[in-house]
C-alpha cells in the first residue's frame, strides 16, 4: 500500500471515464458533488449539512437560554414564540442533527472502507437518501418560515392535531421525508455489511464501529417506517379530520404515544450506539491495545438494538399507561443499562496496561465515557417506577437525555470527526486548539446541564417559558454553561476550517489505527483501494508501528492480515 | 417439490459451466397456477364463514386463512421457501417486531378500557360531532334552534 | 451465516465486460443476493409502516366491538371479495412474469405484465366505485362523519340519495349510523379510509414500476442477467396483495 | 392564571427542603426520598469507582514517547465479564422491585378516599368538591386521603404537586386518577406539566392544606360567594376559567374577540352572515364556541364546562365591559 502523503495532482482519464486521484480531486464542478455516487462524497456533504443545522438549532437554544436567565419573560415576550423555539430546537437537533450525525456523515465515509469494500450496495439509493435529507432540511426550514411549529418535538395528539395554529403539516412532511433518508442509509448498511464484506472479513473479525453500525441500521429499518405512518396519521388528520388520535372522536391520545415512542425511543438508539461504536475505536486506537471483551461489546450493541424495542413505554409511566404494562416496561428498560454497563467496563479494562495518549478524540473518548456515565447513571432513577412519578417532565427529564443525546452522542460524533478528519480531508487540525475545544465543550456542557438535574428534582417541570423565583440560581448557572458550549463549538468547527486552508499534510495513518481506512491515503482514492485490498486485524495494533520518517504508522509487512491473506504472508 | 424449469441449481455456488447467473430459481407454471387456485379456495371459504355467527372464534378463523394465504404467497410467489435463510430470517423478523408492538400497545389500551368507557359513559355525546358544523346548508346562523343551545354542553355534559 | 459463504469467493477474474455487473460488486451472484436482500429489508419497512395501521385497528376493535360491527355493514363484501380475487389472480400473473424473465420468454413476459396492470386498473376502479359510494352517503372518516343517513329522510331526498337503495331501513336510520353511546362511525370509517388509503397507494406505486417494466420488457432491455428487477418489482406487488388478504377479513368481514 | 403571589409560598422550603427536595409533604415523601436517595448513592459510588479509575489509567498508562510500541496485555477475561454482568443485573433487579412497590402504593387509592373532581383546560384548573363547590385553588383537609378524579376537555395535561411527590397526566377521553394523604398544612406549587402551549407555564395554581375545621369553613366560604353578585362572580370567573387568556378587556384582539363593548355590537362570521350580539349569541357561543367563528378567528376555543349560572355571570359582567 502506498504511503505518499500528497495525493496525486494531475488526473490522468481512465477507461472506465473515471480519472485517477483521490475522492475529493478526482472530479469538479458541483454537479460531480451534487450527484456524486461516491459514498464519501455523500458523507461529507452530510456533514455540512449536519454541522450547518447543528449551528442553527445551537443559535435556538442559545435564545432560549437568554430568556431562562431571569424567572419571568424578558426578550421572548409571548409563550408562543418560547414554544415554537423549543419545538424548532428540538426538532432540528433530533432529526438533522443526532440521528443524522455518525451513521450518515462518519458511516458513510467509513464503512465501505473499513469493510475492504469498493461502495455501499446500493450508490443510487445512498445519493437518494441525501436528497431527501436535503429535501426534509427544506422543508423544516419551510415550516419554520411559513408560522412556524408550537407542538414540541414530540408531536403529541391531541396538541398537534386540532389546537396547534402553526405549520405542522409542513413540518410533519419534512420529518416524515427525513424519516425516509434514514431508512435508505440503514438498509443500505445492512446489506453492505451482509453482501459486501471481502474474503477474510468475517462478521467476528470486522470493527465494533461497523457493529454499532449494523445494529443502529437495524433500528432504521425497524423503527422509522412506524414514525412515518404516525406522521402520516396527523397530517390527515389536521387536513381530512381522521380523528384516529382525536378524543371527541373516540380517538386515544395514548395510542398516539405508543405509535410515537416505538419510533423515538429506539431512535434514541439510533443516536447513542454508533456513538459507542466511534468510542471503542477510539479508546484501542489511543490505548493502543486490542479491545477488551471484543464479542461482548459486539453483542451488547445487538442487545441494545432489540432491548431498544421493547422499552418505549417508559415515556409513558405517568401518561395514563396501565400498570401491567407500566411494570413490563419497568423491567425491560432496566435490562438495558446492563449491556451498555458492559461496553462501560470493558472500554476501561482496554485502557489498562496500555499506551494511552490524550489527543484530541481520546479527550473527546473520555469526555464521553464521563458524560454517559452521568447520562446513563440518571437513567435508573427514570426508569424506577415511582421515582419518575416525580422526576417525569421535570428537568430532571431534559438534563439526563441532554446528558445521553448531547453528551454522549454529540461528543462521539465530535470524537470521531476529529479522529477521520485526516483521513476525509487530507490534512491535520491543530492539535492544541483541538485539546482547547474539547475541554470547553467538556466544561460548558457540565456546566449547563448539571444544574438542571437539581432544578428538576426540585419541581420545576420542563417547558417552561417563566418559572419560579426558587428555580433561579440554577437557571442562572445553566445559561453561562450553555455559553460556553456555544463557544466551544465555535472553537472546534474554526479550528477544523482552517485546517482545510492548508494543502495535504496527514500521513494515511496518523494515530495509529489499524482498520482498513488507515492502510489507504489520506484523503482515500475515489474507488477506496487502488488494488484489492489486504484485509487486516482491525485490533491487532502489535503490526502497527510507528515510522518516524514519514510520521506515520504504517503494518508490518505482512502482520496482522487476516482470513485468506494470512497464509499469503 | 423441486419447481427447477431449467439446469439452474436453487442456489449456491457456481456450478461447472461457469453459469454467473445460475443461482437464479424459477418456478414452475404448474406450481404457480395450483397455488393461485388454492388461494381463490381459501377467500370463498373465508367470505362463506363469514357469514356464519361463531361469535368470538370469528376475528381468529379469519386471521388464520389469512395466514395460511399469506404463507402460499410467501412460499411460492414470492419464492421464500427457495430463497436464502437470511431473507427468510429477515422477513421473520419484521413480524416478530411487528407483533411486539401490536401485542403491548393492545395489552396496555385494553387494560384502559375501564377508564375510557366510564368517561364515555359519563360524557355521553347527544349529537354527531360534525353535524352542527359541516352540514352543507346554511342552518347552523337560522334563528330556530335557541333553546338547543341553551342546554349545558353539547359535547361534554355536565356531570 | 450463509452471507460468509458468498463473500469468501473472492473475485481475482471476474467477467471485465458483463455489461449488467455494477463495479462495485464482485460476481453477478453478490450483485444478485444484494439486490434480493435489499429488497426484502425494504419490504420489511414497508410491513413495519402498515404496523401503525393494523394497530390503530387492532385497539380500537377491542375498545368499541360494537362501533366496528355496526360500521363495517355499510360496507360492500361482495366488492371488497371481487377485488380480493382481482388482486390475487394479478399475483399470479406477476409471479408468472418473473418465471418469463427468468427464461427471457419476451411475449410471456409482455402479456403476463399487461394483465397484471390491468388487474391493477380493475383494482383501483372497484376501489373508485367505493369509495364514491362513501362520499355520497356521508360515510366520512372522523370529524367529516356527517353521516348522510344520519340526517334523516328529508335530508336525503333534498339530496338525492336513493335510500332504499342501501342496507339500512330508513326508520332505523338515525339509530343505524351512530354506535350506542351515540358516537359517530367516523373512528371506524377513519381506520377504513386509512387502511385502504394507504394501501391504494402502494397499488398506484405498483402501477407505475409493473408500467416502467412492461416499457423495458417491449424494448427488449429484459434478460436473464437482469432479470432480479423483475423479481424485485414482483416482491413488492405481491406484498401489497398480502396486505389486502389481511384487509379484506379485517374490514369487511367483520359480524 | 398570572404567577403566584409568590411570599406566600416560602413556608414550602421552610421545614424538611434540603439541596435536593421540597418539603416532605405528603404520606409518600417519606418513603419515595430514602428511595431517591439510595439510588443516588449507589450511582454516584459507581459513577466515582468509573471515573477515578479513568483517571487511574490516564496517569499511569500514559504514553511516555512518541511511537511507542503497542503493549501486549489481556484482551479478554469470561470470568471478569460475566462477573460485571451479573452484579449490575441483581442491583437493577432491586431497583426495579423499590420503584414498582411504590408506584403500585400511589396507583392504587385508599377506599375511603375523600374524592375531589379536577377539571383541566388550557390554561385552568378547576377543582369540584363532592358538594359541587368549585375552585381554582385545590383546597384539601391534612391527614385525610385525597382521590383526585381527572379530566380534561382539550389537550394533554399533567397534574403536578412536588411536594406531595406525586404527578399524573390527565388525558382527554378519559379519566384518571392520583391520591395523597397530605401530612403538613401550608401552601404548596401545582404545576402542570404536560406541555399544552401558549401559557403552560402560567397553568400553575396551589394546594392548600388545612385542617378539617379550617377546610369546612373554606369550602362554606366558597359556596357563598358563588351566590353573590353575578357580575362580581363573572369577573372572577374571566380570569379563574381561562378567559382572559384570549379575550381582553381594553379591545386588543387576542386570539379571540376582545371583550370591549362587545354587547350590542355587529358581529360578522366567518361564513359572511351577520349578527347583533345579544345575550343569546354569547351563550351560545361560551357553550358551542365553534358554531359562529367570528371573520378572521380561528376555532381555537376550547368547549368549558361552565354551570348555567357561572354562563350567566360571565354574560353579566361583558356587559359590563365597555
Amino acid at each position: 500500500m502506498s504511503t505518499t502523503t500528497i495525493a496525486n495532482e494531475e488526473q490522468v482519464a481512465e477507461p472506465g471515464g473515471f480519472r485517477h486521484g483521490d475522492y475529493l480531486t478526482c472530479d469538479k464542478g458541483w454537479k460531480s458533488w451534487a450527484f456524486t455516487l461516491d459514498h464519501k462524497r455523500i458523507g461529507v456533504m452530510y456533514m455540512l449539512g449536519v454541522v450547518f443545522s447543528f449551528f442553527l438549532g445551537g443559535m435556538f437554544a442559545l435564545v432560549l437560554r437568554m430568556e431562562l436567565f431571569t424567572p419571568n419573560p424578558t426578550i421572548i415576550r409571548s409563550g408562543d414564540t418560547y414554544n415554537q423555539l423549543f419545538t424548532l430546537h428540538g426538532a432540528i437537533m433530533i432529526f438533522l442533527v443526532i440521528i443524522p450525525s455518525i451513521p450518515a456523515v462518519l458511516g458513510n465515509f467509513v464503512l465501505p472502507i473499513m469493510l475492504g469494500a469498493k461502495d455501499v450496495a446500493f450508490p443510487r439509493i445512498n445519493l437518494m437518501s441525501f436528497h431527501l435529507y436535503v429535501i426534509g432540511m427544506v422543508m423544516l426550514v419551510a415550516a419554520i418560515l411559513s408560522g412556524g411549529l408550537d407542538t414540541g418535538w414530540t408531536f403529541y395528539t391531541p396538541y398537534s392535531t386540532v389546537v396547534s395554529q402553526t405549520s405542522v403539516v409542513m413540518a410533519v412532511m419534512g420529518a416524515f421525508v427525513l424519516g425516509f433518508s434514514s431508512i435508505f442509509t440503514g438498509l443500505n448498511f445492512v446489506v453492505t455489511i451482509h453482501k459486501m464484506r471481502p474474503a477474510g472479513m468475517t462478521f467476528f473479525k470486522m470493527p465494533l464501529f461497523l457493529w454499532s453500525l449494523y445494529a443502529t441500521a437495524i433500528i432504521q429499518i425497524l423503527a422509522t417506517p412506524v414514525l412515518g405512518i404516525t406522521l402520516l396519521l396527523i397530517v390527515v388528520e389536521r387536513t381530512l379530520g381522521f380523528g384516529i388520535f382525536d378524543p371527541k372522536m373516540g380517538g386515544d391520545p395514548v395510542l398516539f404515544q405508543h405509535f410515537f415512542w416505538f419510533y423515538s425511543h429506539p431512535a434514541v438508539y439510533i443516536m447513542i450506539l454508533p456513538a459507542m461504536g466511534v468510542i471503542s475505536e477510539l479508546i484501542t486506537t489511543f490505548s493502543r491495545r486490542r479491545i477488551f471483551g471484543y464479542s461482548f461489546i459486539a453483542y451488547s450493541s445487538v442487545l441494545i438494538a432489540i432491548f431498544g424495542f421493547l422499552v418505549w413505554g417508559h415515556h409513558l409511566f405517568t401518561s395514563g399507561q396501565s400498570p401491567v404494562a407500566t411494570a413490563i416496561f419497568s423491567i425491560l428498560t432496566f435490562s438495558v443499562s446492563i449491556p451498555s454497563a458492559i461496553k462501560v467496563f470493558n472500554w476501561m479494562a482496554t485502557m489498562y496496561k496500555g499506551s494511552i495518549s490524550l489527543q484530541t478524540p481520546m479527550l473527546y473518548a473520555m469526555s464521553f465515557l464521563f458524560l454517559f456515565g452521568i447520562g446513563g447513571l440518571t437513567g435508573l432513577f427514570l426508569g424506577m417506577l415511582s421515582v419518575d412519578l416525580h422526576l417525569h417532565d421535570t428537568y430532571f427529564v431534559v438534563a439526563h437525555f441532554h446528558y445521553v443525546m448531547m453528551g454522549s452522542a454529540l461528543v462521539g460524533f465530535f470524537g470521531g470527526l476529529h479522529f477521520w478528519w485526516p483521513k476525509i480531508f487530507g490534512r491535520m487540525y491543530d492539535e492544541k486548539w483541538g485539546r482547547i475545544g474539547a475541554i470547553g465543550i467538556f466544561v460548558g456542557f457540565n456546566t449547563c446541564f448539571f444544574p438542571q438535574f437539581i432544578a428538576g428534582v426540585q419541581g420545576m417541570p420542563r417547558r417552561y417559558h417563566q418559572y419560579e423565583e426558587i428555580f433561579r440560581p440554577y437557571m442562572v448557572i445553566s445559561t453561562i454553561g450553555a455559553f460556553i458550549l456555544g463557544i466551544a463549538s465555535l472553537i472546534v468547527f474554526v479550528n477544523l476550517y482552517k485546517s482545510l486552508k492548508k494543502p495535504y499534510d496527514a500521513p494515511p495513518n496518523p494515530w495509529g489505527g489499524a482498520t482498513l481506512e488507515w492502510t489507504v491515503t489520506s484523503p482515500p482514492p475515489h474507488h477506496n483501494f487502488d488494488e484489492e485490498p489486504k484485509i487486516y486485524d482491525p485490533y491487532n495494533l502489535e503490526a502497527v508501528v510507528w515510522d518516524p520518517e514519514t510520521r506515520s504508522y504504517k503494518h508490518l509487512e505482512g502482520q496482522g492480515l487476516l482470513g485468506d491473506g494470512e497464509q499469503d504472508a | 417439490m423441486s419447481d427447477t424449469a431449467n439446469k439452474a441449481s436453487p442456489h449456491g455456488a457456481h456450478d461447472e459451466h461457469g453459469d454467473p447467473y445460475a443461482h437464479i430459481h424459477v418456478s414452475s407454471w404448474q406450481t404457480l397456477v395450483a397455488v393461485f387456485v388454492a388461494l381463490v379456495l381459501l377467500t370463498s371459504l373465508t367470505v362463506y364463514v363469514a357469514t356464519y355467527d361463531i361469535g368470538r372464534f370469528e376475528l381468529a378463523v379469519a386471521m388464520g386463512i389469512a395466514t395460511i394465504k399469506c404463507a402460499l404467497v410467501m412460499g411460492f410467489f414470492m419464492h421464500l421457501k427457495y430463497d436464502r435463510a437470511l431473507n427468510r430470517m429477515v422477513f421473520l423478523g419484521s413480524i416478530l417486531f411487528f407483533t411486539l408492538f401490536l401485542g403491548i400497545t393492545v395489552i396496555d389500551l385494553d387494560s384502559s378500557k375501564p377508564d375510557i368507557e366510564s368517561y364515555r359513559r359519563e360524557n355521553p355525546v347527544k349529537t354527531a360531532p360534525a353535524t352542527e358544523e359541516s352540514k352543507p346548508s346554511g342552518e347552523a346562523t337560522k334563528p330556530g334552534d335557541p333553546k338547543k343551545s341553551g342546554e349545558p354542553g353539547q359535547h361534554q355534559k355536565q356531570k | 451465516m450463509s452471507a460468509m459463504s458468498d463473500a469468501s469467493h473472492g473475485a481475482p477474474e471476474h467477467p471485465e465486460h458483463d455489461p449488467h455487473l455494477a463495479h462495485h460488486f464482485d460476481d453477478a451472484q453478490q450483485q444478485f443476493d444484494a439486490a434480493k436482500m435489499g429488497m426484502w429489508t425494504f419490504l420489511v419497512t414497508e410491513i413495519l409502516f402498515f404496523s401503525g395501521l393494523f394497530c390503530a385497528y387492532a385497539v380500537y376493535r377491542s375498545l368499541y366491538p360494537d362501533l366496528f360491527e355496526g360500521a363495517a355493514k355499510y360496507l360492500n363484501t361482495t366488492l371488497g371479495a371481487i377485488n380480493t380475487l382481482v388482486l390475487l389472480f394479478s399475483s399470479l400473473t406477476m409471479a408468472w412474469a418473473v418465471r418469463c424473465a427468468q427464461l427471457e420468454q419476451k411475449k410471456g413476459l409482455i402479456l403476463t405484465l399487461a394483465l397484471t396492470l390491468a388487474c391493477a386498473f380493475g383494482f383501483l376502479g372497484i376501489k373508485y366505485a367505493e369509495y364514491s359510494h362513501k362520499f355520497h352517503e356521508g360515510l366520512l372518516p372522523g370529524a367529516n362523519y356527517s353521516a348522510a343517513l344520519h340526517q334523516g329522510p328529508e335530508w336525503l331526498e333534498e339530496h338525492g340519495v336513493d335510500i332504499h337503495s342501501h342496507a339500512p331501513i330508513p326508520e332505523a336510520v338515525e339509530q343505524a349510523a351512530l354506535a350506542k353511546d351515540g358516537r359517530s362511525y367516523g373512528l371506524f370509517f377513519g381506520i377504513y379510509f386509512a387502511m385502504t388509503g394507504l394501501h391504494g397507494i402502494h397499488v398506484l406505486a405498483g402501477i407505475a414500476v409493473i408500467l416502467f417494466l412492461l416499457i423495458r420488457a417491449i424494448q427488449g432491455r429484459i434478460k436473464r442477467e437482469n432479470s432480479v428487477i423483475v423479481d424485485n418489482v414482483g416482491l413488492y406487488w405481491h406484498l401489497v396483495d398480502l396486505i389486502w388478504i389481511f384487509l379484506f377479513p379485517l374490514l369487511y368481514l367483520i359480524n | 392564571m398570572s404567577m403566584l403571589p409568590l411570599a406566600m409560598i416560602q413556608q414550602e422550603y421552610g421545614e424538611g427542603k434540603n439541596f435536593w427536595f421540597h418539603a416532605q409533604a405528603s404520606n409518600f415523601a417519606h418513603e419515595y426520598d430514602w428511595v431517591f436517595y439510595f439510588v443516588l448513592y449507589l450511582s454516584t459510588f459507581f459513577f466515582i469507582a468509573i471515573v477515578a479509575t479513568m483517571i487511574l489509567f490516564l496517569v499511569k498508562y500514559r504514553r511516555r514517547e512518541e511511537g511507542e510500541a503497542a503493549p501486549h496485555g489481556p484482551s479478554h477475561n469470561t470470568v471478569l465479564e460475566i462477573t460485571w454482568t451479573v452484579i449490575p443485573t441483581i442491583l437493577v433487579g432491586f431497583l426495579f422491585w423499590f420503584g414498582f412497590k411504590g408506584y403500585m402504593s400511589q396507583r392504587v387509592p385508599p377506599r375511603d378516599s375523600y374524592e375531589i373532581r379536577v377539571r383541566s383546560q388550557r390554561w385552568v384548573w378547576s377543582f369540584e368538591s363532592p358538594g359541587g363547590i368549585q375552585s381554582d385553588v385545590l383546597y384539601v383537609p391534612k391527614g385525610k386521603n385525597i382521590k383526585l378524579r381527572m379530566s380534561s376537555s382539550d389537550v394533554i395535561h399533567s397534574l403536578y404537586i412536588p411536594a406531595f411527590r406525586v404527578k399524573y397526566d390527565i388525558v382527554p377521553g378519559r379519566y384518571t386518577q392520583v391520591w395523597f394523604r397530605p401530612t403538613m398544612k401550608g401552601e404548596f406549587h401545582l404545576f402542570c406539566t404536560e406541555y399544552c402551549g401558549k401559557d403552560h407555564s402560567r397553568m400553575t395554581t396551589k394546594v392548600v392544606v388545612m385542617d378539617s375545621f379550617e377546610f369546612q369553613g373554606q369550602l362554606d366560604k366558597l359556596a357563598e360567594e358563588a351566590t353573590s353578585d353575578p357580575v362580581e362572580y363573572g369577573a372572577k370567573l374571566y380570569k379563574s376559567k381561562g378567559c382572559s387568556a384570549c379575550h381582553t378587556l381594553d379591545g386588543v384582539k387576542g386570539q379571540g374577540p376582545s371583550w370591549k363593548g362587545l354587547f350590542g355590537m355587529e358581529r360578522e362570521f366567518s361564513n359572511a352572515k351577520k349578527l347583533v350580539v345579544d345575550e343569546q349569541y354569547l351563550r351560545e357561543s361560551i357553550i358551542q364556541p365553534h358554531k359562529k367563528l367570528v371573520k378572521g378567528y380561528g376555532a381555537v376555543m376550547p368547549v368549558t364546562q361552565l354551570k348555567d349560572r357561572q354562563v350567566d355571570a360571565l354574560i353579566e359582567y361583558i356587559k359590563t365591559v365597555k
